[in-house]
């Protein structure tokens, strides 16, 4: 899934988006790949709220929602081990676009809430599992799990089984 | 592809069940709506501060919302979420693609069958798998017995956060027919795991076709004496009309979607706008109300189980015959009958299980429109048998995300009510 | 014996059975609210204990009796023992100015009046009582320490002063008509068949007072005080065992008086509705108006949903008051020129 | 509002409509079912109580011990151990538990089963009063064919 320029032919509707990047973006699109029918455009962390504020706000796109805002982590890629991708729908064209912002270990991106409120949650599970902050967000702490829990269980190196964090707080007894 | 904008020069529809016609508000006359009820929270007041979940009577599951009142007005929600989180992404990395389908049941486990066919739609498209013709009518009559199911279960629990308690349990006794029915096709009443990798498990068995007509018959009857029953009662009108107001602005803002965003003059729905399954071969109507409100939620969704039944109609009037599971060797484990039989079946029977599929390398994205909304799901996929990176993203996550900001100005009384308008279900919010 | 005597005898003889009827029947009413409510809902209801279940509510006390009985540690303890009490002892208290029969009945040769209390200003102290059965749920509502509690507690009292006035009011057209505040007369000034009573007169007080009354016992559609569903249990939510039990307990108990209320006043009480069937007692005359008004509250609470609690002050304000004063005024009018 | 909407509200139309609703339903028929004195009987495809089959004639068990079932388990509840041995060239099963505690009845087990071994029938009333009682073994699995539907036996 290393980003490489597409070479096969791209339907109209996304031939639009496409244009419509390329036109706005030219160099600073780290690259591209269509499969499946799906379009990916790969950013750098700090053009990404520009692009997704122009992906929102340009009528001829006009990405209304972000569909989600996921996380991954690749151990074998030393250099960028962590990816976040959001999808971007537009419901007035019925079009789907991916985003993809590659980044180092410790490496903060910006957050999206000012362009999709609905990210606030998303940005805070993927911070959560992977350990990737977001700056600029207003409440970045754990969400789906308990707030005493170490580590970031998507992580790749982090077990299926065991019981990291989550345990009962004796320490806390008749205090609560 | 439908015009699905807010559109709101769309010309008036015949309202085939509601008596009057209501006047169609645009958007400003919706925000302004809306910024009256705001105005209730206007300065700084001393408030109390009330935990509603997840022990309380009225959360659907364990969600929690810290309210801080002002009297008995909403001021300001802290919403909290993940108290059933179950790693289920995690689980997917560790399990094989045909492993996953029965996990996928337990994400919103009023209508499973919506999650495995959600999933089974997403493997088949990163696959490259033809999924026959009678298995995708099979599909889609049991996708919309489990949004029939659902949105009577909703109703059920909806008009009874309002007080109307006989109300729940004739809509448990009507979904009992729908359960039934799951029950003679897949063996399960609420955990299906009914759908695979380029079709589904079993066919349909024999007599099943009859019964589910005479369901599909019946049912909307039923909904036309629930309609009796609460649709012009003016307790009812008084608590669901105006209440709640989540314009399509922010629906979209808020990733909402499914019968939220419905009823607030958005004619989305991925079965026309994305069609899988057999939706582009049946005609039906997507239901849209304007004013965005808990009552036209109720409008919408009472619409769109009739619509449903119609559906259903239609399939089991043109049910193709043939196979009912794709004929893949590489991708589709193989069907009990034939692995008894054929050494070649029983090749790729082993060769499934211990191996997995054959899946290419690549990522996909693809949603489907799941009773409660959109879910997608994304999946990475290293080449392996497992995904590389497997993401849920379920509609309830993101709705128990936007209400609160729905509570604002409301009065506690409502907020169960709009809560449940919402129709967030926490295994699949927390995953 | 002097007469004094054989009078105290006989109040004592009448007390003992009013009670015991009222009592008693309690557990067959909330044993009928849960098969109704079962029926209402084409369910069965409780069918275990007993015949057709009908032995469920003794189970239930006996249940309720184990129970431990909790107290919150920072409950106002005072008076969170004594809240309940306060609901229920009033009920109670109305019962005794319900008349079962007409005044002056000769029994063994003595005049016996068949009604508890025969008082002067019955209306006046039925409504007097009813406003005091609200401090209890005030009282629960506060003392629990609860916010859900004291919610409710102030729901209740929002809730009594906005139906209340109304309710009052929508009495004053009967009272006008029978030209008396004294229960007995109003039931005497129905005498004759059925449409001699004044629910056809006055059946825009009735509807008031039918409503308001449904208000008072709080009961769906008003039962907003308790609102499962938005303050868990209301001003009951810290109570447990057989002091949730006396809640319970005083809630039928209003109940039946209420119904009993109802019928004296506006369905000739213990008055049979063609006069060819008064060789029936009127007490079961009486007995039996108040199962109809006892099922009606059971088919309107299992049928409707809730009013918000402004909403109902709403229609206290807004539409029966106005009624209310309206009706009075045309009565008024028409009795003073008839 | 209108004076007909007036006239209805006054009259309490919608209210009185919706209570000869219940009203119907209270004279109607009752749909409840007394549980433990009355059954409802499952359909065939049940998937309740797992059985381990054997041969009708020669009661040999049909597993072959080739762990499908046991690979494929989402929840991983079923553990066998196999030894080689027997005359006739099969593998003797020395082990099959199955942990009811941990299965999920999905039904994989089933279905990947390569000879017909491995059913699930329609027992469903699975309350016990001790925990041991849902740890499965082979005895208690192979008792359990006489529940197993007419149709699955013959396959």
């Amino acid at each position: 899934m290393d980003s490489t320029t597409v070479t096969v032919e791209i339907p109209g509707a996304l031939k639009v988006i496409f244009d419509a990047l390329e036109k706005q973006f030219g160099d600073r699109l780290l690259g591209n790949d269509f499969f499946r029918g799906e379009l990916t455009f790969t950013v750098a962390p700090e053009d990404f709220v520009e692009v997704a504020t122009f992906c929102r706000d340009e009528p001829s796109l006009a990405f209304e929602r972000l569909d989600c805002l996921v996380g991954n982590h690749f151990p074998g890629r030393r250099a960028a081990p962590f990816e976040v991708t959001a999808h971007l729908t537009s419901v007035s064209h019925t079009t789907r676009l991916r985003l993809k912002v590659t980044l180092a270990e410790g490496q903060k991106m910006p957050t999206a809430i000012a362009v999709w409120p609905s990210a606030n949650w998303d940005e805070r599970e993927t911070w959560e599992m992977y350990g990737i902050e977001f700056e600029g967000h207003p409440n970045l702490v754990r969400l789906l799990t308990t707030e005493d829990f170490e580590g970031f269980p998507l992580r790749k190196d982090f077990p299926l089984r065991g019981t990291v964090g989550g345990r009962i707080r004796t320490d806390l007894k008749g205090k609560m | 592809m439908s015009g699905s904008t807010h559109d709101t020069a769309h010309p008036q529809q015949d309202h085939a069940h509601g008596a009057a016609v209501k006047p169609r508000p645009t958007l400003e006359e919706l925000k302004a709506r809306k910024a009256r009820t705001r105005q209730r929270v206007a300065g700084d007041r001393e408030t109390i501060t009330v935990s509603m979940g997840p022990q309380h009577p009225s959360m659907h599951g364990v969600y929690q919302a810290v309210v801080d009142l002002d009297g008995e007005i909403v001021v300001r929600t802290r919403p909290g979420i993940g108290n059933l989180h179950r790693g289920v992404e995690k689980l997917a990395e560790h399990r094989t693609y045909h492993q996953f389908i029965p996990v996928t049941d337990r994400l919103d486990y009023i209508s499973s069958f919506a999650m495995n066919h959600g999933y089974c739609e997403a493997i088949e498209k990163l696959m490259g798998v033809e999924v026959p013709a009678r298995a995708r009518y099979i599909r889609t009559i049991a996708h919309e017995l489990c949004r029939i199911s659902n949105h009577i279960l909703w109703l059920g629990v909806h008009i009874m956060d309002f007080g109307a308690q006989t109300f729940f349990l004739i809509c448990f006794r009507d979904r009992e027919y729908i359960l039934d029915l799951f029950e003679m096709l897949c063996g399960a009443r609420l955990t299906h795991s009914y759908c695979r990798i380029g079709g589904v498990s079993k066919d349909l068995p024999d007599e099943w076709a009859h019964r589910c007509g005479q369901v599909v018959e019946f049912l909307p009857k039923r909904l036309a004496e629930y309609e009796r029953l609460i649709k012009s009662n003016r307790i009812f009108l008084k608590r669901a009309v105006g209440i709640g107001i989540f314009t399509a602005e922010d629906c979209h803002a808020w990733r909402v979607t499914g019968p939220p965003l419905r009823s607030a003059g958005v004619a989305r729905d991925l079965r026309k706008d994305e069609p899988y399954a057999a939706y582009d071969e049946v005609d039906f109507e997507v239901a849209v109300e304007y004013n965005a409100d808990v009552y036209d939620r109720f409008l919408v969704r009472m619409k769109e189980m009739r619509e449903s039944c119609s559906i259903i109609r239609q399939c089991l009037q043109n049910m193709p015959d043939g196979p009912y599971l794709a004929d893949d060797a590489a991708h589709v484990l193989p069907l009990k009958k034939y692995v008894l039989r054929d050494a070649a079946a029983m090749v790729q029977d082993f060769v499934h299980v211990f191996k997995g599929p054959q899946v290419p390398k690549g990522e996909v994205y693809r949603a489907i429109e799941v009773p409660k909304g959109e879910m997608g799901v994304y999946i990475v996929s290293d080449g392996g048998p497992k995904p590389q990176r497997l993401h849920l993203a379920t509609p309830s996550f993101y709705h128990g995300q936007a209400v609160p900001s729905m509570f604002e100005g409301e009065m506690i009384a409502d907020v169960v009510g709009i809560f449940g308008s919402i129709d967030v279900v926490l295994g699949d919010t927390d995953r | 014996m002097s007469d004094s005597a054989v009078q105290f005898f006989f109040l004592l003889i009448k007390a003992i059975l009013w009670v015991a009827v009222g009592v008693g029947m309690v557990p067959f009413i909330i044993y009928f609210e849960r098969k109704f409510a079962g029926f209402f809902q084409s369910r069965m209801g409780p069918t275990y204990a007993g015949p057709w279940g009908v032995l469920q509510s003794f189970g239930d006390m006996a249940k309720l009796l184990s129970k431990e009985d909790l107290t919150p540690d920072y409950a106002d303890k005072p008076v969170f023992k004594l809240a309940p009490y306060i609901l229920f002892v009033p009920g109670f208290l109305v019962m005794a100015l319900v008349p079962f029969g007409p005044l002056g009945k000769e029994i063994f040769g003595y005049q016996v009046d068949m009604v508890i209390a025969n008082f002067d200003a019955g209306v006046v102290m039925f409504l007097a009582l009813g406003s005091i059965a609200v401090y209890g749920i005030v009282f629960a509502g506060w003392a629990s320490n609860n916010h859900w509690s004291l919610l409710g507690g102030l729901r209740s009292g929002a809730q009594m002063i906005s139906y209340e006035l109304s309710m009052g009011l929508a009495l004053v057209g009967v009272i006008l008509m029978a030209d008396s505040l004294n229960l007995s007369q109003i039931v005497q000034g129905q005498s004759g068949n059925f449409w001699h009573w004044y629910f056809i007169p006055q059946i825009v007080s009735f509807t008031i007072f039918f409503v308001a009354s449904i208000a008072e016992l709080n009961r769906a559609p008003f039962d907003l005080a308790e609102a499962e569903q938005e303050l868990v249990a209301g001003h009951m939510t810290e109570y447990s065992g057989m002091r949730w039990g006396l809640f319970m307990f005083g809630e039928y108990v209003n109940m039946v008086v209420m119904a009993a209320v109802i019928a004296t006043l506006f369905f000739g009480g213990y008055k049979a509705p063609f006069t060819f069937l008064e060789f029936v007692p009127g007490f079961a005359w009486l007995l039996s108006k108040v199962l109809f008004f006892v099922f009606m509250y059971m088919w309107i609470r299992w049928t409707l949903p809730r009013y918000r609690y402004n909403q109902l002050m709403d229609i206290g304000w807004k539409i029966f008051l106005p009624l209310a004063i309206a009706n009075l005024a045309v009565t008024a009018i028409i009795v003073s020129v008839v | 509002m209108g004076l007909k909407d007036i006239i209805k509200k006054s009259a309490f139309v919608e209210i009185i409509q919706g209570m000869s609703v219940t009203g119907g339903y209270f004279v109607g028929p009752k749909v409840t079912v007394e549980y433990p004195k009355e059954h409802i009987t499952v359909w065939p495809r049940y998937r309740g109580l797992h059985a381990l089959l054997s041969d009708p004639d020669t009661g040999r068990m049909n597993c072959c011990g080739c762990q499908l079932c046991a690979t494929i388990c989402p929840s991983q509840c079923i553990f066998i151990e196999t030894s080689e041995g027997a005359t006739d060239g099969r593998k003797h099963i020395d082990i099959f538990d199955l942990d009811l505690a941990r299965c999920i009845f999905c039904g994989f087990c089933e279905e990947v089963c390569p000879c017909a071994a491995i059913v699930m029938t329609p027992v469903h009333e699975l309350a016990t009063y001790d925990k041991g009682d849902f740890y499965l073994t082979k005895e208690k699995l192979l008792a359990n064919q006489v529940n197993a539907h007419k149709e699955l036996i013959k396959r």
